[in-house]
């Protein structure tokens, strides 16, 4: 091949504040060619690909050059660049969830993308946007063109996004994480469509992401960044086969595994047996119905469900979004009414309680939720936060709350400096362990944690994953863990129950749930997940193929 | 959209009855009467007595509002004491002249508004925003007694081109040229507030479009900047810019008060004082009865309008 | 409580995440130190000391007839003039600033305060919120004008009808506002963190559910605030305001306009004033709702 | 085509002489209420009457000496019992009927009747006989003289008993003068055209319309901007402006006379010591108020008749010159008393400007008063019910009459029962016997006007301040206006110049 589609060298953005946001970024992509910008959250992923297709924020400046087909496009006027936009480069973002204009039906949408370039008009341009949703694999494409996005699911919104970049057959494509709002399954067939179209088209694409299994399944190249350097850039084998950089490494060890099927069960009972003695967590039977009943539509969140969580024990609940994992952690917080069932924390029925026995029962019971963030009050010291809970019981004195403070945080590994901090003032990671600590702070006998480690970064989610564990060893308590991560549930859980639409479909031991599923549907699951193993996709290429017709 | 339509009408038709009652009352609780006003300072106790009778005001409170919710039903607005006439008529005669005055400014605020939001937005230059957000400032800081009487001064006196009040002498429909001409001042003045307002909600939510996801789809696709405003941040912005249009045009009815005053334009502001400072029962319950309607009304009508722009609410559900 | 934690392995030292954004997020209090809400806390603050230096700034007594001077123009003796009963304008005005500065920074805040105790009660029990919200509905269905002039129909004019009005308009304004702000605060994580703590329903809305909802609260005050001064000056433009000889920048706009053609300078100073205060307050509203959108 | 409303609105002027034609557009303060059509009360009700509508007689603007109008010659009894008066033959109304003395009947039954309030109800209820037998004479008997019959001859105008009903509803005004009403829009305008068939000399106007201009600066706007050709309620202020200007043309009437004054109610107990009312009526600054307030558009009285009036006495109207220093004397032999408030009608620029001088002057003595601004409405209900429990300014008229109707009709001078609780014996045989005279204006009917005059000045109940002239403003397109003494325009002979 003579010279690359698109060469970019020596790319530096910068904005006001000291550190750039890319140092110096040089990567090219072959025509035809599938690469792979991997690393940590902030190390200039997305800011490379904005510099590329000239949408940087306002106040950056991009120095460097970036050539796409010979043509230098950095610097380029804003008209001049509209034309090369969609006609030669386009682009795929993360949320198909916005990234759609929700006033506007998906024809209009793919019409005004084709007349941008001055392309097809009227039924021509109609018969072309058939063409495309034919193409990106939306069923009945001719009625589609009238729906507006909210009428479609998340998969189909990120198809019309993929097709709208299609419009215009361009030559490279830049997709901005474009699976990870997504379920795993939907994720599977995007990542196949996506090769599909290369293999098909010939389009080039780089592709952003943080998730190496879909490096591992899509990726021709990989480059890594890290903190706005490239540290490496190997063909996507041999990375995951010798990684040079001591980061590639770590960012590689960070990957939380699923059980491969010759790893050896581990010896655990399916159905713990019951002990005798009062169980953490009891669900009888229990049912949730969101929406009223006086306006007609009633949702079945959880529907008959009944688990039963020993003490010291984790539970992992998984399934798709959706499918009521966290209504069942509210549940057991007692957050949410119930449709009918019982919930015991620890043989109690909260429901039935009121006043003294109540606000006891609560303090045995902690919650940790998703957005670390969104649940510290950000007018609140961190020292503040994981003290509330000792102001609201009226626990010890002063001296001694505070005491228990520092020792909180001491035991998830943070300064005692940070006590005055705010919340907007740390880290994510940072964040999730004040959010730990603060859970801890009443030595609960039951936590319910919903998605600590969504927000996470890989390596800052290994972290926190590893902290989790020791403490919940040290301090013996029951857990809820929720995810919809299963190599993630399955670094943590003692067992697992698989939920779907409310039902749990699966439950036992985790290591005989994922390595060996006896429910149709978790095999399915477990087989979306891409492996981090560049190995392994050759051989379930075929089978994600077909997986998605079946599922489709 | 009917079943959300549903949904808002009880709470308006409670609205409203709670209001008839409310205004009812408290008509009748303010101090001075209509029958002092009427009979005037030099009338006997026997005149006086007999125009209370006249009037019916010596019925107990209950029978007097039952007559009237009666009469409303058979859409009998009543006779005005003082004015005299049908209240029905009274009040279609004023309310036009409102009405007119109203919908002009509120067309011309939302105008000025839609073209100096889009300008901002596209240009997206400093000087031109710099420009735009001091006139607008000043706009909303000026008084409309102020700039009403500043208007009058510059345009029918020292440069007398435009009549300094009043209304057409040939109606709105007969001579629209002249009609215009005695509509621009009062309507410029009382749009002034409310076109600031309007601008600058409508120039923020524009704002806002023009960083949401779907913009940055659009500019990747190569669709420019002024197109993905014109065409799709607009039509985003819409249904909010129609609440707030609603609100507005209370705010504008509010302001009309002052303007007629001002600008000598005989509609319901004018009525409403006249009527309550005659203490003219029948006048002023249904004023005041309209005015709540009318603001009922248009939370509907935005709520609905609102609805309708919006096909999220409009169509609603997923249909996969 | 556990002493287990203590024996936790050793902290190491965090790695120094400089990722994050360590600076302090600018308040909405650091808004007001610069550009718009500097200009804006300026302007008030020009007009506020104006105001209460008036007795040291005045020349005369704001109610002194001076024999003789009856509508003289703008001169070194009278700075802006006299009006029709003999009166220095100037010194009116400057007192006239203090009732303006009354209804500003009393009448408003009392409607507020009372605005937003109805607001959180009725947002928290919702019997109270259905009877609330209908009452609100009722009284902002009611252009502020004729609600000034029914009021006036009741009480008769003066600040004292001002203040009524005021307070009834600002009420429902702050009502609504306190009730949308608090349940948007309420459905927040971090306030069901604090009920799943067993923290009651006076804690959470003390500790968390009210200090998070202030912010709009502020902003609606200067906004309201500025909103004041225009219903004060529109009621005695009516003649609904304060009762004579009290002076307040509206009524002294009214009187200057009633001497529009013959003594065009009459109502320079107070319009000027007016202005000023209100563009203030606006700027410094436009500059908290700025800072609060970051 | 498009056209500017403005040029359409006025046109250019050069005086030459009366010629027909156009409509005259006047600007009046206050709209018609038609229940109080008759009550003098806004300015619009009295251009409408005086335009549509003719009386039996007109007095000359200076004096009390009645002219033939409707009534071609009258004759007293001797015993003042009784008039009969020479009708006109060859009058129509504009509905095309024939006017006859029936209708002077109506006429004043309708006034007599208490429901229309009318100021001369007492006067025409006292009205008792009617002979009617002749289409073009009668004879109007009474049960005692009335030394005013002829003021309500004056006033009252004639009116159609056919369309009774619908000038009841203010959808129909019939008369027999110079204009035919049109139409009425309420709070905006009335309309009237020329009555071609009109008795006396046809006017050269083609129409009047009057609109309301509620606001004064409004009116003067209008008038600048050639919207308006004659206004009513400009401010004296803006009419002095006006005047120094020779586009347009101030008008003032000497006729039609107001008085403003300070009332007191004597149920406040610091005001029942005449000294308190005396030190008042020397505190207060009269000619200063009519300077500064009225701009000389005035005189300043203690007593309230025009020079013309046969109870004028110079001397005595200058009893209570302004003398602070007597009035402080006053106030000092008091001793201490509390604030007394001093109310006025709210929204009057005028009233608004007096009272504050008016307070004013009285703190200079040592008199506090609290200004109270009372709306309209409620002022005129604590006007009839006396409630003002303090001192109170308003204006009064009724005093370039004779001067017996003052005190008979004018509530505040009312000696039954007025607002400043003032009953006073000797008071009302004196009112009593001015009004039931034969002749009010003979030596005999002077000197019980000398003893009326010493009433006033020595109980103070109302203290004049000044006597006020109507003056209208209007472009110097506007020509030979009139007014008459009931304060109605006289358009009869008004032409506008092209
Ligand atoms: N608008 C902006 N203003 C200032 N700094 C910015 C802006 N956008 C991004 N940055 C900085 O640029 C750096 C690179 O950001 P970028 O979005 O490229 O990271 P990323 O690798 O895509 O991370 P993620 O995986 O979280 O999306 C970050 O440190 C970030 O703080
Ligand atoms: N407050 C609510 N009102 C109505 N429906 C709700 C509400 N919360 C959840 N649901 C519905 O209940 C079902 C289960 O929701 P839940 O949040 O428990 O799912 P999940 O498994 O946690 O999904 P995710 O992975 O997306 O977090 C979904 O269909 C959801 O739409
Ligand atoms: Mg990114
Ligand atoms: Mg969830």
């Amino acid at each position: 091949m003579s010279t690359p589609l698109l060469e970019v060298t020596d790319l530096a953005i910068s904005f006001s504040h000291p550190r750039p946001a890319v140092r110096s970024v040089s990567v090219t992509v072959d025509r035809g060619e599938v690469v792979a910008l991997v690393g940590e959250s902030g190390s200039g992923k997305s800011m490379t690909a904005r510099a590329i297709i000239g949408l940087l924020p306002d106040g950056a400046r991009a120095t460097g050059s970036v050539r796409l087909g010979g043509d230098e496009l950095l610097g380029l006027g804003e008209k001049a660049y509209t034309a090369v936009r969609g006609r030669r480069v386009a682009m795929v973002f993360q949320e198909p969830q916005t990234a759609l204009n929700p006033v506007r039906t998906i024809g209009w949408q793919i019409a005004e993308a084709l007349r941008a370039h001055g392309g097809v008009r009227g039924k021509a341009a109609r018969a072309r946007a058939v063409e495309l949703l034919t193409e990106v694999e939306i069923p009945d494409p001719e009625e589609r063109l009238g729906w507006y996005p909210h009428q479609l699911s998340g998969g189909q919104k990120q198809r019309v996004v993929l097709a709208l970049a299609l419009a215009n057959e361009p030559e490279l494509l830049l997709a901005d994480e474009p699976t990870t709002a997504l379920d795993v399954t939907v994720q599977a067939e995007i990542l196949a469509l996506l090769r599909r179209i290369r293999d098909r088209t010939g389009t080039s694409i780089l592709i952003i992401t943080h998730n190496m299994g879909v490096v591992a399944h899509l990726a021709d190249r990989v480059v890594v960044l890290r903190q706005g350097d490239v540290v490496e850039a190997a063909g996507t084998r041999e990375l995951f086969a010798h990684p040079q950089h001591a980061y590639t490494r770590q960012l590689l060890a960070a990957v939380p595994r699923l059980p491969e099927a010759d790893d050896g069960v581990r010896v655990l009972a399916d159905a713990p047996a019951p002990t005798g003695e009062v169980a953490a967590l009891e669900y009888d039977d229990v049912s949730v119905h969101y929406g009223s009943r006086m306006r007609g539509r009633v949702l079945p969140a959880v529907d008959g469900v009944t688990l039963r969580l020993e003490r010291g024990q984790v539970l992992g609940l998984v399934g798709e979004s959706g499918s009521g994992k966290t209504t069942l952690g509210r549940l057991a917080a007692g957050l949410v009414p119930l449709a009918g069932g019982r919930v015991r924390v620890g043989g109690e029925d909260l429901a039935g309680l009121r006043g003294r026995r109540r606000a006891d029962l609560r303090r045995r019971l902690a919650f940790v939720h998703q957005d670390p963030e969104a649940s510290l009050d950000p007018r609140f010291s961190i020292g503040e936060a994981i003290r509330e809970p000792l102001d609201v019981h009226g626990v010890g004195s002063r001296a001694a709350r505070d005491q228990r403070v520092a020792e909180l945080l001491d035991a998830v590994r943070l300064p005692a400096s940070f006590t005055k901090r705010r919340p907007r003032e740390l880290s994510g990671g940072q964040r999730q362990r004040v959010a730990l600590a603060r859970a801890l702070t009443l030595d609960p006998q039951l936590l319910v944690a919903d998605e600590p480690t969504s927000a996470l970064d890989v390596s800052v989610q290994a972290e926190v994953l590893e902290l989790f564990a020791d403490l919940q060893q040290r301090l013996g308590f029951a857990c809820v863990f929720i995810s919809h991560d299963l190599a993630v549930v399955n670094t943590v859980a003692d067992h697992v129950a698989v939920l779907r639409a409310g039902k749990v479909v699966e439950h036992g031991a985790a290591a005989r749930v994922f390595g060996d599923p006896a429910h149709e549907y978790t095999r399915r699951l477990l087989d979306a997940v891409p492996v981090p193993d560049p190995t392994v996709r050759d051989a379930t290429g075929p089978a994600l193929h077909e997986q998605r017709e079946q599922i489709a | 959209m009917t079943h959300y339509l549903l949904r808002r009408l009880p709470s308006a038709l409670v609205v409203l009855a709670v209001a008839s009652f409310g205004i009812f009352a408290m008509v009748r609780m303010v101090p001075g009467d209509p029958v002092s006003t009427l009979a005037g300072p030099d009338a006997t106790p026997e005149a006086r007595a007999a125009i209370r009778a006249d009037l019916g005001l010596d019925q107990p409170l209950l029978t007097q509002y039952v007559h009237w919710l009666g009469q409303l039903a058979h859409l009998d607005l009543g006779t005005s004491y003082r004015i005299g006439g049908q209240v029905k008529d009274l009040v279609a005669d004023g309310a036009v002249n409102t009405i007119v005055l109203t919908l002009t400014a509120l067309l011309l605020a939302s105008l000025a508004a839609l073209v100096c939001s889009v300008l901002a937005v596209v240009l997206d230059n400093r000087w031109v925003n710099a420009a735009l957000s001091f006139g607008n400032t000043l706009a909303i800081a000026l008084p409309t007694f102020v700039t009403g009487l500043v208007l009058i001064l510059l345009f029918a006196v020292v440069l007398p081109v435009l009549p300094a009040g009043g209304t057409p002498p040939d109606g709105f429909i007969a001579r629209p040229d002249i009609a215009a001409q005695y509509l621009l001042l009062p309507a410029v003045c009382l749009a002034l507030g409310a076109g600031a307002a309007l601008t600058r909600f409508l120039t923020e939510a524009l704002r806002t479009e023009m960083r949401q996801p779907y913009v940055t789809t659009a500019r990747a696709l190569g669709i420019s900047r002024r197109r993905i405003v014109l065409t799709q941040a607009l039509r985003n912005a819409l249904p909010s810019a129609v609440t707030v249009l609603g609100i507005q045009f209370g705010t504008l009815l509010g302001g009309a008060v002052l303007v007629e005053a001002i600008f000598t334009w005989p509609g319901l502001g004018g009525l409403i004082e006249e009527a309550i400072s005659g203490r003219d029962y029948p006048l002023v319950q249904v004023l005041l009865l309209l005015s709540v309607t009318v603001f009922v009304v248009i939370q509907l009508l935005t709520d609905v309008v609102h609805a309708w722009l919006d096909p999220r609410i409009r169509i609603g559900g997923t249909g996969s | 409580m556990s002493e287990s934690l203590l024996d936790v392995a050793a902290p190491e030292a965090s790695d120094p995440d400089d990722q994050f954004d360590t600076r302090r997020r600018p308040g909405i209090w650091t808004a007001l130190g610069r550009g718009k809400g500097l200009a804006g806390l300026i302007l008030i603050g020009v007009v506020v000391a104006l105001g209460l230096l008036a007795p040291l700034l005045a020349p005369h007594s704001p109610t002194e007839q001076i024999p003789g001077a009856n509508l003289v123009g703008p001169s070194g003796a009278h700075w802006f003039g006299t009006d029709e009963v003999n009166r220095d304008i100037l010194s009116r005005t400057l007192y006239g600033i203090r009732t303006d500065l009354l209804v500003v920074f009393l009448a408003v805040p009392i409607g507020a305060a009372i605005g937003i105790l109805v607001g959180l009660v009725s947002s928290w029990w919702s019997f109270t919120d259905v009877i609330a919200q209908r009452v609100f509905d009722l009284v902002l269905a009611f252009p502020t004008l004729i609600l000034a002039i029914a009021l006036t129909a009741f009480v008769g004019p003066g600040l004292r009808t001002v203040f009524f009005v005021i307070v009834a308009v600002e009420l429902p304004v702050f009502g609504r506002l306190t009730r949308t702000s608090v349940r948007t605060v309420r459905e927040m994580p971090y306030v069901e963190a604090a009920h799943v703590i067993g923290a009651g329903s006076l804690w959470q809305l003390r500790r968390h559910v009210l200090p998070n909802s202030l912010e709009p609260l502020l902003v609606q005050l200067a906004v309201s605030m500025s909103v004041a001064v225009f219903i004060e000056g529109a009621m005695s433009f009516l003649g609904l305001g304060v009762r004579p000889p009290q002076p307040s920048l509206g009524s002294l706009i009214r009187d200057g306009v009633r001497n529009m053609y013959d003594a065009p300078y009459f109502a320079v100073g107070p319009l000027a004033l007016v202005v000023a205060l209100v563009l203030g307050l606006l700027l410094v509203s436009q500059a908290l709702a700025e800072a609060r959108r970051r | 085509a498009c056209s500017s409303a403005v040029k359409e609105a006025s046109s250019g002027s050069e005086d030459s002489g009366p010629t027909d034609g156009g409509t005259l557009r006047i600007g009046s303060t206050n709209d018609i209420v038609p229940a109080s059509i008759f009550t003098n009360s806004s300015d619009a009700a009295n251009t409408l009457i005086g335009a549509v509508y003719d009386s039996l007689i007109d007095y000359p603007q200076d004096s009390l000496d009645p002219q033939p109008r409707l009534a071609t010659s009258w004759e007293v009894a001797k015993d003042g019992l009784s008039i009969t008066l020479q009708l006109r033959d060859d009058v129509t109304f504009h509905s095309g009927r024939e006017f006859t003395s029936k209708d002077v009947e109506f006429s004043i039954k309708t006034w007599a009747d208490p429901t229309w309030t009318v100021q001369l109800q007492r006067t025409a209820a006292a009205v008792t006989g009617f002979d009617t037998s002749d289409p073009h004479a009668i004879t109007l008997s009474f049960d005692h003289p009335l030394s005013n019959i002829f003021d309500l001859l004056d006033m009252l105008p004639i009116i159609d008993s056919e369309s009774f009903d619908q000038l009841k509803e203010g959808k129909a005004y019939v008369g027999t003068g110079p204009f035919v009403f049109t139409s009425w829009t309420p709070s905006s305008k009335l309309e009237f055209t020329r009555n071609d068939d009109y008795w006396g000399d046809e006017p050269h106007l083609d129409g009047i319309e009057v609109d309301i201009v509620s606001d004064p600066q409004a009116q003067v706007s209008q008038l600048r901007s050639g919207q308006l050709d004659l206004i009513t309620g400009a401010s004296n202020r803006d009419l002095e402006t006006l005047g120094k200007d020779d586009s347009y043309t101030v008008t003032p009437f000497d006729g039609s006379v107001q008085q403003i004054y300070v009332g007191a109610d004597l149920a406040n107990p610091d005001l029942q010591d005449v000294k308190l009312r005396q030190a008042i009526a020397y505190a207060l600054d009269r000619q200063r108020i009519v300077d500064d307030v009225f701009r000389g558009q005035g005189t300043p009285i203690n007593l309230p008749w025009p020079d013309y009036s046969p109870a004028y006495d110079a001397k005595a109207n200058e009893t209570y010159a302004y003398d602070p220093d007597k009035a402080k004397e006053l106030v000092s032999q008091l001793g201490s008393h509390p604030t007394i408030p001093l109310a006025y009608s709210a929204g009057n620029a005028n009233y608004e400007a007096v009272a504050q001088i008016v307070q004013s002057d009285l703190e200079a003595v040592g008199i506090k008063t609290e200004l109270q601004p009372v709306e309209n409405s409620q002022f005129i209900k604590q006007l009839i019910g006396g409630t003002f429990g303090g001192l109170w300014i308003l204006q009064h008229g009724y005093a370039h009459y004779t001067p017996s109707t003052l005190a008979v009709s004018a509530y505040p001078f009312n000696a039954d029962k007025n607002a400043s609780h003032f009953v006073d014996k000797q008071y009302k045989e004196d009112a009593d016997a001015a009004w039931e005279r034969v002749d009010g204006s003979d030596s005999g009917a002077v000197e019980i006007y000398q003893r009326l005059n010493k009433d006033l000045l020595d109980n103070l109940f109302l203290i004049e301040i000044a006597l006020l002239h109507f003056t209208v403003a209007s472009s110097d397109q506007v020509h030979d206006l009139g007014m008459s003494k009931r304060g109605e325009l006289d358009l009869d002979a008004a032409y506008l110049s092209k």
